[in-house]
């Protein structure tokens, strides 16, 4: 395993120190129990937005705190949900008032310990509404899984839920907008390398210099498929099948298509994948009205991509173009 | 021995040290099916127990250290080995809260109270490939040997040796909880971390009300 | 060679193409020659500029064009030189009637194409001044070397350069502004892992699964020294020693910290650089008033860092701050 | 055969044709101590340079071919080989301007007009472990076949026999210019990929000039 890491058990802590001292213009740290909030937080009158997860997705989600996103990131260990005590701590630190929304990525490990933060925080008076990110249709939705998984399409989640807090909306309305994301979002991912857990040290599964894995989440858990490497083109063909299928989206659908990194991957080839996604798109009538490229949503080193797809009406729209000011996303401001 | 609270302290003492010495093991299983870390949380959170157990006071019972296993477990565990086995040692707590001593009966109903929060927590069901698949079997087994007439550590032996053969079991299934569901069949042929991690835990129990 | 590409001849073919279709608010892309052009360019009497050089740095530095940066940028084939043909036709592109600027990172292949390139330009009447960024201080400035690489620091002279031709200086002035910043900019890099050309199929170089390559450039190409992985705190020092003594950085500085990744380093990772490089230069009383942290000049897929230091005055700060819109580099609109 | 514009062409196409067997070699070469791009750039360029060769006019002269490979190279080549090789044969096509044939003289005037072009380019001096390690010896020897009385193909014999004993010297050496420069002791015991790849090109202009 090489890394850039002194102890690996500190790579957390170290990382957000970090990131605080590199953006002290966006967000403050806190160091026990370990969180990142926004610098200006909590806001009076504005619904708090929380989220968090294992590290290793970075700038998922410290990277989108800040105005018109997030108000608190909760970074776990490495893949590993944070325990339930920083996130009830980030929740307190940005309630003003207004009531806080967790945005929750679907694993029984962030579930459960959101869950529990969030009847802790109710304990003490705060109201809090959750919502769970499931865009990835890679695995099934039914009686025989944990349910989809929340992958990149939490970005998108965060980023319209945090305008329309940002503008000022009600908890209910705020949630409300952010199921709507996630009823609109759909995201499928394949992996050309494994990455490497720092406390593990060694690939988080193995791959043959021909294979590919298709369907991987974002953890460095296998995918559904092993298959042969593929042309870029036919790879991406391969992710947007089930993606287009699964709401459907149709002809005259306008969508933001966003084509993820999972962080290894150089930029380029993240190109050529949009060029053939917006390709197939355009051949089916879909009309990609708004666009994300970049290493959003990774899975430390790993070498790969995902595709993300999007419906977008007129207010979703609006609020994705809303001015935004975080470390890894920023316009308007 | 007897099954008291300096029981109670050597179980969770040794469970620690096992999760210390499987650390490794249970990495590797997770990185087949899930994402390799379930090693290193029960490494963690029992670590963080250890440092703990000495601050109770004296008078302590065994539901004391069960209680503060469960919160030091659950704030220091993460991801979704550590509200589960929270759960397991808060419900597990509340079951013998206020003995000083646990008969065959107080360790059927501590076994079964655990069991029963991991099933709350995570709905999982007997044969998802989950810790409940070590659990489950070990409640029936310490039951069982109870109404037989085993003393304490007999029946802690037979749980021990139950959830053992249930973690073993989970190999060949496919998984329908956790990360390991995501991959159907592929998870075929892999054992499940959680329920290995179980079965160490409860051969721990075992061992310690073997000694003297 | 794992690469989620089609055929390797047609990567930065498909690549300039997929970052046109993502980006159509900023960007016009030429397809023969290939370049990537401000979609308002040119503009009457604002002085241009062109930047370029081989392909495999991205967002160097197509995701650098935009209000406030560069006029255009000019990709060759990968970690390839461009030749003079599309640098010609992208400084006529951007050619508004007040001069271009060249923005040349210093290499034999890049002077000579760019100076061709603005000899055949003068020949068309343009007027073009041409700038040699060589902030590498892992190679020695000498007669015994091609002289010291442009890498990272580059990103600096195109960001302030490029604010103060879009507050209307005029080339002469526009010029010394990215003089004083290549005077001021330092850097050093360090390799984990090497990348892979796509034509090559192969790793640019190979490296021992305890070993890294200290003072590497940004093309694959070997470093100065060859030596056993350390902890990140310890490779932080080894490159920012050299840095600090080269201009020399002394105490009261004011300085932009800039932590760069090659392309396949986590970001957890370039934090934890961050977090100890902003440790030294407190220690010394260097004050760093201004921060970038990301994969900005990369080698592909290369697992490793650079560190680049730029020293601010009232002026440079200013230009760093004053608004940009590319698709890499984005604030104030 | 005759050093005519039927030779400068064969020559062409030969050097072509070598190329792109040596692709994989240069590359290797350039990937030990530059940015192995070399081959691909060298290949990518002489396969340009032959889609256009059947362009020419018949009444094409000599010069005119190597106007024709030397405009080819400059926009199609790039890294540092493209304006180097571009100009070595832009300055040898003004050398030989108008002849149908070349003598000996003309072949030692279009040789050494290349090695300067390629020194005023590139300002790199004999050992500085560049392309200039195989044009100047080349230089250098076919002056002195030509003195010698050698005829054309002789001549080109040994201008190439003297550039690939060039290419081969430049491995002990350290760099001073390219890219190879930056690597101080590290360049040592590597050839210079540019000057193997003159010595190969040299190498097809005598074979084509030894046929018939
Ligand atoms: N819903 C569930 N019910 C019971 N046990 C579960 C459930 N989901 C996961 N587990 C157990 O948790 C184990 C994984 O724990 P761990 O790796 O620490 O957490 P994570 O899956 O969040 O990385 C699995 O092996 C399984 O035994
Ligand atoms: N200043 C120079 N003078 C002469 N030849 C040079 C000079 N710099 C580089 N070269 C030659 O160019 C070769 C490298 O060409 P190539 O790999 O195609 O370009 P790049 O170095 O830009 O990648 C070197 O092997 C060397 O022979
Ligand atoms: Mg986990
Ligand atoms: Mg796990
Ligand atoms: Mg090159
Ligand atoms: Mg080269």
């Amino acid at each position: 395993m090489k890394k850039l890491v002194n102890d690996p058990k500190n790579v957390v802590a170290e990382a957000v120190a970090g990131f605080g001292v590199a953006h002290t213009d966006i967000v403050r740290i806190s160091t026990d129990p370990i969180f990142i909030v926004r610098r200006d937080a909590p806001l009076a009158g504005k619904v708090g937005l929380v989220s968090g997860g294992g590290s290793g997705h970075e700038p998922l989600h410290g990277g989108f705190v800040g105005f018109g996103m997030l108000d608190a990131a909760v970074p776990g260990a490495v893949f590993t949900s944070p325990t339930p005590d920083p996130i009830l701590a980030a929740t307190k630190a940005v309630d003003g008032g207004a009531g806080v929304l967790h945005i929750v990525k679907n694993y029984t490990g962030d579930v459960l310990n959101f869950e529990t933060a969030a009847d802790l925080a109710a304990a003490e008076g705060i109201e809090v509404r959750s919502v769970i990110v499931n865009d990835d249709v890679a695995v099934k939705d039914s009686l025989y899984t944990a349910g989809r998984r929340g992958v990149a399409g939490t970005v998108l989640v965060e980023k319209i839920a945090g305008a329309a807090a940002e503008r000022g909306d009600a908890l209910e309305s705020v949630a409300g907008i952010a199921e709507r994301v996630i009823s609109g979002v759909r995201s499928m991912g394949v992996a050309l390398t494994p990455c490497v857990v720092p406390h593990a040290g060694e690939g988080s599964f193995t791959l043959a210099d021909d294979e590919i894995e298709i369907g991987i989440g974002i953890h460095g858990e296998p995918g559904r498929a092993r298959i042969k490497l593929e042309p870029a083109d036919a790879i991406v063909d391969r992710l947007l099948g089930p993606i287009l299928e699964d709401i459907p989206f149709a002809a005259g659908d306008k969508v933001l298509l966003f084509v993820n990194g999972m962080g290894g991957t150089p930029q380029i080839e993240l190109y050529i994948v949009f060029r053939r996604a917006a390709e197939v798109l355009a051949e089916k009538g879909i009309e990609v009205t708004r666009t994300l490229v970049g290493n959003f949503t990774t899975s430390l080193e790993m070498q790969g991509t995902s595709i993300t797809l999007l419906k977008l009406d007129d207010e979703l729209t609006a609020l994705w173009d809303a001015p935004v000011q975080t470390a890894a996303l920023r316009w308007g401001r | 021995m007897n099954l008291d609270v300096t029981w109670a302290k050597a179980w969770i003492t040794t469970g620690a040290a096992v999760m210390n010495e499987h650390r490794v093991e249970l990495i590797n299983l997770d990185r087949e099916i899930g994402d390799g870390d379930h090693g290193e949380n029960m490494d963690r959170g029992f670590q963080a127990v250890l440092l703990k157990l000495d601050d109770l006071p004296a008078e302590a019972n065994p539901g004391d250290v069960f209680k503060l296993v469960a919160t030091t477990l659950i704030s220091t565990v993460g991801g979704a080995a550590g509200p589960l086995y929270g759960t397991a040692f808060l419900k597990a707590a509340v079951a013998v809260t206020g003995s000083a001593e646990l008969d065959g009966a107080a360790l059927v109903a501590l076994l079964t109270a655990a069991r029963d929060g991991i099933v709350l927590r995570g709905k999982a069901e007997s044969g998802d490939k989950t810790m409940v698949d070590a659990w489950t079997p070990a409640v029936d087994a310490a039951d069982a040997a109870r109404a037989g007439g085993a003393d304490g550590p007999a029946i802690l032996a037979a749980a021990a040796a139950a959830a053992e053969a249930g973690a073993e079991a989970t190999e060949p299934w496919v998984a329908r909880k956790g990360r390991a569901s995501y991959l159907g069949e592929r998870a075929i042929g892999h054992r499940d971390p959680g329920a290995q991690s179980s079965a160490l835990l409860l051969r721990a129990a075992a061992d310690t009300a073997a000694g003297d």
